[in-house]
């Protein structure tokens, strides 16, 4: 198998459904010529034109309010946001109209489209470039949310989320398109919707994570291993549908419950975790549940300093799950 | 571009047997729209939107599109979706929330269409966003080299929403087949129209987009019908989306939850009420000799009977089941 | 004191606040001669002129970012929007300006504003005219969240988001309008934010609601004091800042948290709320944290059973508080 | 409604001093955008917005305004910035994140502005919102009684955002004294004016707010200039918004990030060069006499010497502290 980008997943996953399935349309601002601009639909407009691969006119509710016509007349679209903070002016085509259309016409009609968009600091982004905004779809029954940690599994979740029939929400870390390289399996496979990934088994302390905070976490238990805390690290992957039965059986093995995200704290999808945990393990923990998380402040500022204190990292990982085990 | 259209009540396209399907097409939709406004004071219907005014241009512009073409209205339009065969019954069953309704199997409010078999698509309470849903269709329809249409409507009011003007752009980049329907009452709820917008006509607005824009009397049936079929054939030519804009009067309250006295005189709606589009029609063919008295008599009494049956069926029909509230969140 | 509707309470507000400061003004679809769609603003236009009371064109982004640049230029506007269900399309200027101003401008900039809506179902509302979506803005660090439970809370609670010098949002609900009475204080106080409210101290299981909620929950204490369960009912008032503190003393004295919410079950408030228990609080618990709330539907049905069923009642948060003190 | 207009390098409003005053200006802007290009080359900074071909629109409309006037400016406007006084320093240290940093205290990205001195409005990077908020200076402005002007800006592929229609559509409803302003490089990133609106001049989006449109050559810093200030004093008299539109060429990528290489030709760029604004305004001053080859070379000499001045203190200067990220979430 080759080695690749997680970028790579992506544009992998795109390439080949737009080859298998003609009804696969893709649009965003700059995805033509260009090739987003961060080039993750780099040669598509070559590949399959101008009518299937569309420079729209800026402006994010139109992209997905048009994408949600194109997907109700047999279309499948995927629908590009530059990035995941410009997400908030489709907002209500999201949630008023791709979220409740198979519910509002008793099955009728449905809305099989993706919505890709890179989130996340760590690149210099200021408050405007790094935001997090997973946790609010999380809140909205008919939408789904994934976010792939590995370049396989961008490439198999992202072909999974074509295939939905439902619109799915598909987040990709940009500082980890890069940076996350790994494996990916030749040709087709899809990842499912809804399954979490467990990384690596342990017994001392269960960290859950997605995107770039699960590399975290990974290599936050590798240097636990050296102390001899054996951590166990899941990969959430999908946050809706949320893996409830993967997250309470890792509690009943390591009796601890460390989440961690880049989001800020309050109402992050570990308040969900936490919440569910809190309701159906509570008398398997042995410690109080711990949120790791990006701060209660508006977004990441610009500055090196301030922007590294925001993220957390495979050693804020580390402690936080030392100080845990410690309990 | 924005020109006031009349007609001199006559049209090639139409036959005097469609003329008159259409005729009753209005006084279904004007009989239903009169006994939901009885039903809700008697207490028997949460909420009703009426239409009232407005029967000449929907039934106008729905009949002014082909077979198979989209139509996205919004949730004034009961006269669009009678003039596509929405019976009374179906009226009925989604004013009182009833499992058999079909647009919605009674999860949404009245007035919230939708109807595969026919092309209409499901439609929401937040004003505008179907606008921007017609230009993906239209797309989709393009792409696949069909030569139908989507046509979608709403008020002057909901011109002033951000989607209005994303949608109208996108369709006129891409010249696609979409008509831009505009239901224009003068009121948003309670707010004019000079408080809604700068200019005259919203059909002007078609201006920022190089798109024609044509405004024409609501009230006139005949000029409904042929504004919109001539904008339909222009996009269907490949030419281009069109906005037409329909000038009319809403002749209730906004719903039932509303009490238009607190923001306009009796004396502006008894005004209008001389050119109640109904009226009008009616007039048009007694007059023609297309109908005779008798005939018009006869047809009222039909109507009346079948909205009588509508509503004793409605009214006896089951509620959904609790359990199915459930279903249908994604796909089974 | 006199007794009044909630709804009295919001209004008595505004035009005591207007009357005192000349820099608020009101703007919304229909507030004006309308006095808004459900009379909210009854008699202000009279009071105060077209120029304070503004029917605003058709649009939610409008109307909020409009808002925003009165706050930045001296004004303290009040944005109503019509239901909450349609404060999607303002998401944007909600969540990218009004939250972000403050910080991203180092102090310079700021906007003392608020947001009004009424929100929440029981009255044949359907999919649109009945969502809870409070807690989409619990995540947004910048922003204030307020929902009054009693009248007199709904007017103290409203000045003092009138005359917070950050953007609040503060919701209504509908429901509560004319349902709920109370006495009203005569003239001026305010509630402050960020104050649970402990409606009736208990010993046996901690209610958590807020909004409609907390009228039920109130209900169901009283049912279960007839039953020998003593239940202690916390209005939560504020969700940010959320009263960790309160929440934390309650479930203390009472050992059993059930959480109460119209709101969808995934990430409504009260994950945020079963969380912070859990952070702080585990080793208090005899009982897993129970969570009651609208199920994860994208929302209410029109249709009378499905409505009904969609919705916590009295009944249904006793029989709940019930099963967890039988733990 | 939409016309070009030109201008014959002079006004009656400016003096010599004045003029010479902001071909400075200009001069300073190239020379920070040119060395902040420099810098993210050399890998010290992460992050560059140039302004390269605006440089005379930039100077020319905030030249337009009074002192005393709202600015609301988008990401590109560094000519706006350094027209109203913003110094090299200033840009330098915003570029590397630095804790003197005015606008933001080095929380922002480079070209995210704010200047409450100077009424220049906080901005941030979704594009469009900041339209809305100059509609709200300008309803505080007026209800107070104040003849102040509030002008936005953005760029022409930003005019498809609903948030545009929608302040367009409020400034012009209540005549509010807003000047919109446009600059059209012709490029949103990638994607050209084309794909962005089907209309030639983005001044023809005005007519449908019944708002006059000014399409400028934006190239020439006299005729932005006078339309500006024609425009201001218009709203200043009560006589409502304008839309201005000044066309000129983005002569370097979008950003530092970016590489116009894959969407558009080197001879299109190169052929845009002779259109320079800063070569065709000190031409137009050695021509008209106004200045000397010398004291031009002298400015150039002088300017460049301030930039490497800022530069040098920029990067000496120490970052924000770490806990201060947790100050002005809210008020204290
Ligand atoms: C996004 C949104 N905001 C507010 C409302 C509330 N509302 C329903 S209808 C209406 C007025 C619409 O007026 P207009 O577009 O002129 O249509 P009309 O009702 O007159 O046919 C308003 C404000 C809504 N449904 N959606
Ligand atoms: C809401 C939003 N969507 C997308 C972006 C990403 N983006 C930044 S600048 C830009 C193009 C803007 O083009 P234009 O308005 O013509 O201004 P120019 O950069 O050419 O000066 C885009 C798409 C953004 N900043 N905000
Ligand atoms: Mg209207
Ligand atoms: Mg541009």
């Amino acid at each position: 198998m080759a080695v690749k980008n997680l970028i790579d997943g992506i544009r992998e996953a795109m390439r080949e459904e737009m080859a298998r399935d003609e009804r696969v349309v893709l649009l965003g601002e700059d995805v033509g010529k260009r090739g987003g601009v961060f080039r993750a639909s780099e040669g598509l407009v070559d590949a399959y034109g101008e009518q299937r691969v569309i420079d729209a006119p800026l402006g994010e509710s139109g992209i997905v309010g048009v994408a949600i016509g194109m997907a109700l007349n047999g279309l499948v679209p995927i629908a590009e946001i530059q990035f995941a903070d410009f997400i908030h002016p489709a907002f209500n085509q999201i949630v008023s109209e791709a979220a409740k259309i198979r519910y509002r016409s008793n099955n009728d009609f449905h809305v099989p489209m993706v919505i890709r968009a890179p989130f996340g600091g760590g690149v210099h982004g200021g408050l405007y470039h790094s935001q997090s905004v997973e946790a609010f779809f999380m809140h909205v029954p008919g939408l789904k949310v994934c976010i792939p940690s590995t370049p396989a599994d961008a490439k198999g979740l992202l072909k999974a989320a074509i295939r939905d029939e439902d619109p799915v929400l598909f987040f990709e870390h940009k500082r980890s398109y890069r940076l996350v390289r790994g494996e990916v399996p030749e040709g087709d496979y899809t990842v499912p919707i809804g399954k979490a990934r467990l990384v690596r088994e342990g017994k001392d302390v269960s960290i859950f994570a997605y995107g770039l905070m699960a590399v975290h976490a990974e290599q936050a238990a590798l240097a636990l291993a050296q102390e001899g805390i054996s951590a166990e690290v899941v990969d959430l992957r999908t946050l809706v549908p949320l893996d409830r039965e993967a997250i309470l059986q890792s509690v009943a093995r390591t009796h601890r419950a460390l989440i961690v995200h880049e989001a800020n704290y309050t109402m992050g999808a570990g308040a969900e975790v936490a919440a569910t945990i809190a309701e159906g393990a509570l008398f398997e923990l042995d410690a109080p549940i711990r949120r790791l998380t990006g701060p209660d402040i508006p977004a990441m500022p610009f500055n090196t300093p301030q922007e590294e204190h925001f993220m957390p990292n495979p050693e804020k990982i580390a402690q936080a799950a030392r100080e845990l085990c410690a309990l | 571009m924005a020109k006031t259209k009349t007609s001199a009540g006559t049209t090639s396209s139409l036959g005097p047997d469609d003329v008159l399907r259409m005729y009753r097409s209005m006084l279904l939709v004007r009989t239903i729209d009169e006994r939901m406004w009885v039903l809700n004071r008697a207490g028997k219907a949460p909420f009703v939107i009426p239409c009232r005014g407005h029967e000449a241009a929907q039934v106008g512009w729905a009949a002014g599109l082909r077979q198979g073409d989209f139509v996205l209205p919004y949730y004034r339009d009961l006269g669009v979706m009678v003039a596509l065969g929405y019976s009374a019954k179906q009226a009925f069953l989604s004013l009182l929330g009833k499992a058999e309704e079909l647009t919605s199997g009674g999860r949404q409010m009245p007035g919230h269409y939708g109807w595969r078999e026919r092309h209409v698509i499901t439609g929401s309470s937040p004003v505008t966003t179907q606008v921007l849903h017609a230009v993906g269709v239209a797309y989709a329809s393009r792409m696949r080299g069909e030569d139908t249409v989507a046509a979608c409507s709403l008020g002057e009011g909901s011109t002033s929403q951000g989607d209005f003007h994303e949608a109208l752009n996108w369709a006129s980049i891409y010249k696609l087949p979409v008509l831009f329907v505009v239901e224009n009452n003068g009121y948003a709820i309670s707010t004019t129209q000079s408080r809604e917008m700068a200019v005259q006509d919203v059909a002007e607005r078609a201006l920022a987009y190089g798109m024609p824009g044509v405004a024409v009397d609501g009230t006139d049936f005949f000029a409904c019908y042929e504004a919109t079929r001539q904008a339909a054939e222009r996009a269907r030519r490949g030419d281009g989306p069109t906005l037409l804009e329909f000038k009319m009067y809403r002749l209730l309250p906004h719903s039932s939850d509303d009490d238009d006295r607190t923001y306009r005189s009796r004396d502006e709606v008894e005004a209008w009420k001389d050119r109640d589009p109904i009226l009008r029609m009616q007039n048009h063919l007694l007059e023609a000799g297309s109908l005779t008295a008798e005939d018009n008599d006869a047809l009222r009494a039909e109507v009346q009977a079948e909205v009588d049956e509508a509503i004793a069926y409605a009214e006896a029909a089951p509620y959904p089941l609790v359990e199915d509230m459930f279903k249908h969140v994604y796909a089974d």
